[in-house]
């Protein structure tokens, strides 16, 4: 019996039109697979991949320069990608129910201002204040999207604005310095033993988080929600109080990262985490969740922190001419996603 | 069918930016009654001046939007064209002078670099709103090579500054380009088969594809129309600034984004188009003109676009809200 | 049309237009078609019918170019082809409606019903509006449809949509200079009667110079429309039938592979209500029906009927929360709903199922298991934890109740066929620890007879639990011999009320007189 | 501790470090323009003259904080105390972060342009903050709006064209603008509005201006140059060639138009940028403290922090700095000589 690919592709067509063939189609892609790229399938199903990626990279930094890359040097980096993976982890959960956070970062500088303010002037019950104002601008944010009912897309670039506008005004336009209570926030940047405290605790927080998702019954409406929000509504979840939640749930994650910020600096300005925002979201990709929402989860987040941290200051340690850099940084964020991103999940991409 | 004035009313403005034109006017009241200087010819004309290049980009943008992706790398391939631009018109760096000729051969080169976004995102399956960040990240790499280690070149070819800074029946010429531009857009959307599958593509690429369409090339054409649109602007903003710069585009891409979305082009595809989104650029400027000439403090600026972003988005797309509507 | 086009001397009749033999085509483990040998001749119309997940949707999206087939060959019009894409197939006059068609809201009529197909109303790229508009135009007169081409779709009723979607059919074949082969997948499910009888009429004239591949689950349409019926079963054809020579229950033999002993409505599994009142509506007033006041008993199954508009389904909507009620209440078993939330209902022991499957019913991205277990986590879970293991063994349950076709728990559910996620769907409210009112809405819609069968086996069986059941029948009989009353509606007003028990079943004309 | 892999060790260790082991850190923001042109060039220049041109590394970042401080710990981490490090701070709120990072391992920074918030000064501060360098913002924004208001006659309107509010370059330019004010009764500022630094923002806000006030401008009071420039581009749209406009960093482009100018109307005047001397002294002087050529701790006030002189270029001197070469003659071994005047007045 002939199987379809020695057919003779003869094709009927007509002078004029369209040629044969002029589209191809993708559905029988990956339907003949070898073993190797089971293998590379599997890989991927369980999410392996940005920890394989990682590897990679350590691997290959070290091979061009061996002197840049030890224990020390890593544990640094790590410590250093503590707040990245934290504005990561919030927006992960933005991403799974299939919204976007473009205030993230700004949210995060705006805290750090707050922080400081208080930590000066009101001691130390800044800290639990400033997580709560994180949950409630969050939660606000969801609120106003879903009443509103305007992408999210747009309320968060909006609120970036205004948040980055409010932080101005709150710092009177300079940066504001801890004089006391630093000790309340600084811990975090120790390392008992040489262990990096801070990426340490935003680990186990990925992985409390990542638990959150997948075992529990709150935590898996927020991935119904991305797939497919009408149906979850008629499984008599309420979907606006959820997303709200999440929101909520990413401005206490936003409130970590500024503590953890003004930790690390003693001091805060009105901007200063706002370069993290696309580094946050492109963690969150790299790490195997889809932009479009439903699947991945916080879990993968963390390799996909480590992965953009190596890409931000990596390039430095291995001595990439600076104006090459962003062309690298361009292209391994462009293969890392194309290797990391599962897309027998994704129906189609935009 | 239902023929009362509100819905032939209705019924005859299907599609058009009727909700951003109100909003446009009220504000466009607002201001004058604070500032009567508003409504003058020439502060008209240079509300239009400033809008002309924000315009240019748009254009590009509402295609890749239309079609429910997203570029983000209009700062980073403006950069490229401002820089490729600066250096093959007369310039103090070197001794090229393609004078106006260097517009297609920038825009030849933003289409290349959009053609890498599209392929991107239709070949290696990359959302855009990630593939172009990328893209984004590897132009500005691109300009920094071109810009070497000696200063910002500069411009010194008449003819091709004259095209930012020279003025025609009381415009000055980019607005008359952008004009031309916009125009061309919108008979690009009305009458091309491109424009028709933006629509069919964002509103269902599913049923597109089972329509026979290959969406993945009117895909990457309009990633590639996009970065010749805003390689053109980052030349015209090299005219206009009389030198290559390597940030010639910092906030646009925030500017013209929001400009889109209060137009009424919605974020998911299929609505809006290039007219929706010239009006939120018109909007946009005449806020920022406004807040001047009102004379409002820096400091609040940025608070007021982001309420006004809110306000007016929420106005233009009110009539839309409906019980277990789904947005993204 | 095509027969002016002098290239092409169609003479050679008995040459088949198309001819399969030996295709074969699987996913992964499911053997969707296996040896499939069939031809379509010219100028008829060929019958395709088969339970849920039998293999005809594949079937036609090889002919259509959208999948390639694992092996076998295909012949067009005697000579050998792999068609590689949609628009290849298209091109060679093969055009495809599909089960899940629907327009694009977005763009005018016109453009839906040329869409990828524009031929000469496209030229070097550009539109020819005028044109465009004339030819969608001929198309929409050969439906007898008043709507104008320009109109944008999305500013339809439902009603005239529907039939823009039947022009779109009728030129979808129009792109080739042979007589086409117009493929129709379940074309008639969304339609009413009244715009079956105007596709039918359609198809016949179509015919003189077309040939048509129709699938449907309605058998009395399969053997009222075809000239010839392919009966698949697992992925087989297993006979090809005379319509002339054969009748409903034979069909119905031939495609599940046993017998229809007990009657396709399972009458004989209805049981009693009680007569407890167990949900009360009164003067209810919501989006598109007013003052709607209703009893029903616990255990008894109540089917609304009314055409499109008619407000039942928004009735069904309001009384899960899903659309917010302008005045009037709701009480089960005396205490009164809430209203304001799907959430609400839920709580009180309602459940609801969607008319549209794939966008309000399954969740396609999730497993089996998740869609089943999503509106009752606590079932599954201990402290808002769930249990692996429990999800696991209450999916299976159900699968196995159900009778559930697939690879298990953990399977996707788009790998499912519709009947089969329309399972998973009612699975999801059947767990509920206390179920008490069931709102179907058309749940039968794209069943195969089998499992339309199977869910009316499931209905009785919840009935006879005492949970109340309000459904919105996909036809007339359904809602005649399921229920125990039927409630007609018309303009957003209860207009009848009719007790239906065996031996004293309502009639049709009484029905439809009450609808209209 | 023990670790003997890792850089950092060498903060505990006695090792000394010397012209064979010390690396040469400059961080800037990138070097797209002439001014960090002329400061590597500089930086470069010096390294040179001490052999250490293969341990000399140039690290930009873009004008993103986090990425600067996370950059500087994590070279720190590879090269520990031997580490030199010439900083021009994204902001000023992460100085304490890049010190505190120097601090741990041993390394000695130099600062230019911007302290640390709070009163942290190199002497409270200790060593490892070995010097700090700058122009006074003060006295460029005093400089150049005095030029101007002199070029105006003692009087008439200006406007003001300020740079991102929250930058601290941009607040001490404003008050050297309103001393200046203060001193010229019969001038008035119109007007002062924000122009992010960018030309393009400039020059619209310089055509809004126009239509609001008119004839009403006598001159344009800009930030930096490339504001100043933006505004000329502007004015000399509407045919406005009598206002006149001053900036600083002394671009050639401004230069030029100040030397072809009429010293009325057009471009007045700028303040020439002192790059190769912030590049290469400013690396010298934390190399010579970590070779222990310098300690930082008995040097006097001035030489911790101190201004460079400013030069204010108008017309009359516009020729001799265009043709003034890309790095300045340096003395690398008396680096101190640049210090102009002290930031802190002596207590
Ligand atoms: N993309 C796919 N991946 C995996 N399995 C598939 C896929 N498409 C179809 N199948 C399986 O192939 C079988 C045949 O499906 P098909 O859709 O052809 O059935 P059908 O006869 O059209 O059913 P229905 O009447 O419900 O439409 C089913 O078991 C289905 O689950
Ligand atoms: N969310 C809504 N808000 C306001 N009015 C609505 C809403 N949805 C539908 N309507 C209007 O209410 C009326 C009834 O709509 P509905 O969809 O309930 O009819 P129907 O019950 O679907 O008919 P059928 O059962 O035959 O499909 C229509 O005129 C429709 O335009
Ligand atoms: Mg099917
Ligand atoms: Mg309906």
């Amino acid at each position: 019996m002939p199987t379809s690919s020695e057919v003779t592709p003869v094709v009927e067509v007509e002078k004029g039109r369209r040629p044969a063939g002029s589209t191809t189609r993708s559905a029988k892609r990956g339907e003949r697979k070898g073993a190797a790229a089971r293998v590379l399938g599997f890989v991927n199903q369980k999410g392996l991949t940005p920890a394989i990626v990682v590897v990679l990279m350590i691997v290959v930094f070290w091979a061009m320069n061996p002197s840049g890359v030890t224990l020390n040097t890593l544990s640094t980096l790590f410590d250093q990608s503590a707040a990245l993976l934290m504005l990561a982890l919030a927006q992960s959960l933005v991403v799974l129910m299939g919204r976007i956070d473009l205030a993230n970062s700004a949210l995060a500088s705006f805290l750090c201002v707050l922080l400081v303010i208080w930590l000066n002037t009101l001691g130390p019950i800044a800290i639990p204040l400033v997580l709560l104002l994180g949950v409630a601008i969050g939660a606000l944010q969801g609120w106003v999207h879903m009443y509103f009912q305007i992408p999210s897309f747009v309320v968060t670039l909006a609120v970036s604005g205004i948040v980055g506008g409010a932080g101005l005004i709150a710092s009177g336009a300079s940066a504001v310095s801890l004089i006391q209570n630093f000790e309340l926030v600084q811990w975090f940047y120790e390392s008992p033993g040489g262990i990096p405290l801070a990426f340490v605790i935003g680990a186990a927080i990925a992985a409390v988080l990542a638990f959150f998702v997948a075992k529990t019954a709150r935590g898996r409406t927020l991935k119904a929600i991305g797939s497919n929000q009408r149906a979850t509504a008629y499984s008599g979840i309420r979907t606006t109080v959820t997303v709200v939640l999440g929101f909520a749930l990413a401005g206490l994650l936003i409130g970590i990262a500024a503590i953890m910020t003004v930790g690390q600096l003693g001091t805060a300005s009105s901007g200063i985490a706002n370069s993290l925002l696309l580094p946050s979201i492109a963690a969150v990709v790299v790490g195997g969740t889809a932009i479009s929402g439903g699947t991945g989860g916080p879990g993968r987040i963390v390799f996909g922190a480590l992965i953009i941290a190596l890409l931000r200051i990596g390039l430095d340690i291995i001595g990439v001419p600076q104006e090459f850099q962003p062309i690298v940084y361009g292209v391994i964020v462009i293969a890392a996603i194309a290797i990391t991103v599962n897309r027998s999940r994704t129906l189609s991409v935009v | 069918m239902d023929n009362s004035l509100l819905a032939r009313f209705r019924r005859a403005t299907h599609g058009q930016p009727v909700p951003a034109l109100i909003a446009l006017a009220l504000i466009v009241v607002v201001i004058a009654a604070q500032a009567p200087v508003f409504m003058t010819a020439g502060n008209i004309a240079n509300v239009i001046d400033q809008a002309a290049i924000p315009a240019i980009i748009v254009v590009g943008l509402s295609f890749v939007i239309l079609m429910g992706s997203i570029d983000l790398s209009v700062e980073g391939v403006m950069a490229v064209g401002s820089m490729s631009a600066a250096l093959l018109v007369a310039n103090d760096r070197n001794s090229l002078d393609f004078g106006l000729w260097a517009l297609p051969v920038v825009m030849i080169i933003g289409g290349v670099l959009g053609l890498v976004s599209g392929l991107a995102v239709t070949r290696l399956r990359i959302p855009s709103f990630l593939a172009t960040i990328a893209i984004a990240s590897v132009a500005s790499g691109i300009a920094l090579i071109l810009f070497g280690t000696s200063a910002k070149p500069q411009i010194v070819d008449p003819v091709f500054i004259d095209l930012t800074q020279g003025t025609f029946l009381g415009f000055t010429k980019v607005s008359w380009l952008a004009l031309v531009i916009v125009l061309l857009g919108l008979v690009i959307q009305r009458y091309t088969r491109f424009g028709r599958y933006a629509y069919v593509i964002g509103g269902s690429e599913e049923i597109a594809k089972l329509s026979g369409i290959d969406v993945r090339r009117y895909r990457l054409l309009a990633f590639v129309i996009a970065g010749m649109c805003s390689s053109l602007a980052g030349a015209l903003t090299a005219s206009r600034t009389s030198i290559g710069s390597t940030t010639p585009g910092d906030g646009l891409l925030f500017l013209t984004i929001a400009s889109v979305v209060i137009g009424g082009t919605i974020l998911t595809g299929g609505r809006g188009g290039v007219l929706h989104s010239v009006i939120g650029v018109l909007i946009m400027g005449v806020i920022v003109t406004g807040m001047v000439l009102i004379g409002v403090s820096g400091f609040y600026q940025q608070i007021i676009q982001g309420v006004v972003l809110l306000v007016a988005v929420t106005a233009v797309a009110w009539k839309l809200r409906r019980p277990m509507r789904v947005v993204m | 049309m095509s027969a002016a086009e002098p290239t092409v001397a169609q003479t050679s009749t008995e040459a088949p237009a198309l001819r399969l033999t030996d295709v074969s085509k699987s996913f992964g483990v499911v053997n969707a078609l296996t040896k499939v040998s069939l031809e379509i001749r010219p100028r008829e119309v060929v019958g395709l019918i088969g339970e849920n997940g039998a293999g005809k949707s594949s079937l036609l999206k090889i002919l259509s170019g959208n999948q390639t087939a694992d092996s076998g060959t295909m012949e067009l019009r005697g000579r050998p082809v792999t068609f590689s894409s949609i628009s290849q197939a298209m091109s060679n006059g093969v055009a495809m409606v599909y089960q899940e068609q629907s327009l694009l809201p977005n763009v005018s009529v016109a453009e839906n019903i040329l869409l990828g197909n524009e031929r000469g109303a496209v030229r070097d790229g550009f539109y020819r509006w005028k044109q465009m508009h004339r030819t969608a135009q001929r198309h929409l007169d050969e439906v007898k449809s008043g709507v104008s081409p320009s109109d944008i779709t999305d500013t339809l009723p439902f009603a005239q949509r529907q039939m823009v979607e039947v022009a779109k059919a009728l030129a979808t074949g129009d792109g080739s200079p042979y007589d086409p082969v117009i493929l129709l997948d379940e074309p008639t499910s969304v339609l009413e009667s009244g715009d079956i009888e105007t596709l039918f009429s359609v198809i016949r004239r179509v015919k003189e110079h077309a040939s048509i591949v129709f699938v449907s689950h309605r058998l009395e349409e399969v053997l009222e429309i075809c000239d010839r019926v392919y009966v698949m079963r697992d992925g087989e054809v297993v006979a090809e039938v005379d319509p002339a020579e054969a009748d409903v229950d034979q069909l119905f033999r031939l495609m599940v592979g046993r017998d229809l002993t007990s009657g396709y409505f399972r009458e004989d599994l209805s049981t009693e209500p009680t007569p407890d009142v167990r949900l009360a509506i009164e003067s209810l007033t919501g989006p598109g029906f007013s003052d709607v006041s209703l009893g029903i008993n616990r255990g008894e199954i109540v089917s609304i009927l009314g055409v499109q508009d008619s407000g039942r389904e928004n009735l069904g909507r309001v009384l899960f929360g899903a659309l917010p009620a302008a005045h009037g209440s709701v009480r089960i078993d005396g205490e009164r709903v809430g209203l304001r939330s799907t959430r609400d209902a839920v709580a009180r022991g309602i459940g609801y199922l969607p008319s549209e499957r794939k966008i309000d019913g399954a969740i396609m991205g999730m497993s089996v298991a998740d869609n089943m277990t999503l509106a009752h986590p606590d079932v599954v879970s201990t402290l808002g934890v769930m249990r692996s293991r429990r999800v696991r063994e209450v999916a299976d349950e159900w699968i196995r109740r159900l009778a559930i076709k697939t690879s298990g728990p953990a399977a996707e559910m788009v790998n499912l066929s519709g009947g089969n996620q329309q399972k998973v769907v009612l699975a999801k409210w059947m767990l509920a620890p206390d179920l008490r009112v069931l709102i179907l809405d058309t749940p039968t819609r794209g069943l195969d007879v089998g499992a339309k069968s199977e869910v009316y086996a499931i209905l009785h069986g919840l009935a006879a639990k005492g949970v109340s059941i309000i459904l919105l029948a996909d036809s007339l009989e359904e809602g005649i011999y399921v229920s125990h009353r039927v409630i007609t509606m018309a303009d957003g007003k209860v207009t009848g009320e009719f007790t239906s028990r065996p031996g004293n079943r309502p009639s049709r004309t009484s029905l439809i007189e009450r609808m209209l | 501790a023990g670790c003997s892999t890792g850089g950092a060790s060498n903060a505990d260790s006695g090792e000394t470090c010397d012209e064979t082991n010390t690396h040469l850190v400059m961080s800037f923001r990138g070097i797209d323009n002439e001014y960090y042109i002329a400061v590597e060039a500089g930086a470069k220049a010096f390294a040179e003259s001490v052999g250490a041109g293969d341990r000399y590394q140039w690290i930009e970042n873009k004008n993103d904080s986090a990425k600067q401080v996370a950059q500087i710990t994590q070279i720190l981490a590879e090269t520990g105390k031997c580490t030199a490090i010439n900083v021009d701070p994204n902001e000023n709120a992460i100085v304490p972060a890049i010190l505190n990072a120097a601090k741990k391992v041993g390394a000695k920074v130099v600062v230019q342009w911007t302290l640390p918030p709070g009163d942290v000064t190199p002497e409270s501060y200790g060593s490892t903050f070995t010097s700090f360098m700058a122009e006074n913002a003060e006295t460029q924004g005093y400089g150049i709006a005095k030029a101007l208001f002199d070029s105006m006659g003692g009087k008439g309107n200006v406007v003001a064209i300020q740079g991102l509010l929250d930058n601290t370059a941009q607040q001490g330019r404003q008050a050297g603008l309103e001393r200046a004010l203060e001193e010229y009764p019969d001038i008035t500022l119109l007007d002062a509005q924000p122009a992010d630094w960018d030309r393009t923002l400039a020059q619209n806000l310089m055509q809004s201006y126009l239509t609001k006030y008119g004839d009403q401008i006598n001159g344009v009071w800009a930030a930096n140059d490339s504001l100043g420039l933006g505004a000329l581009a502007a004015l000399r749209a509407q045919g406005r060639t009598d206002v006149g406009v001053v900036g600083i960093d002394g671009l050639e482009e401004s230069l030029n138009e100040i030397a072809k100018g009429t010293g009325k109307g057009g471009y007045i005047a700028t303040n020439m940028s002192k790059g190769s001397i912030q590049g290469g002294i400013g690396l010298d002087i934390a190399y010579q403290a970590v070779t222990g050529a310098i300690d930082p701790d008995k040097e006097p006030s001035l030489n911790r922090a101190f201004y460079l002189e400013t030069e204010i270029i108008t017309k009359d001197n516009a020729e001799t700095a265009l043709s003034a070469p890309l790095v300045a003659d340096m003395d690398f071994d008396d680096p101190f000589a640049v210090a102009f005047e002290p930031v802190f007045d002596d207590k």
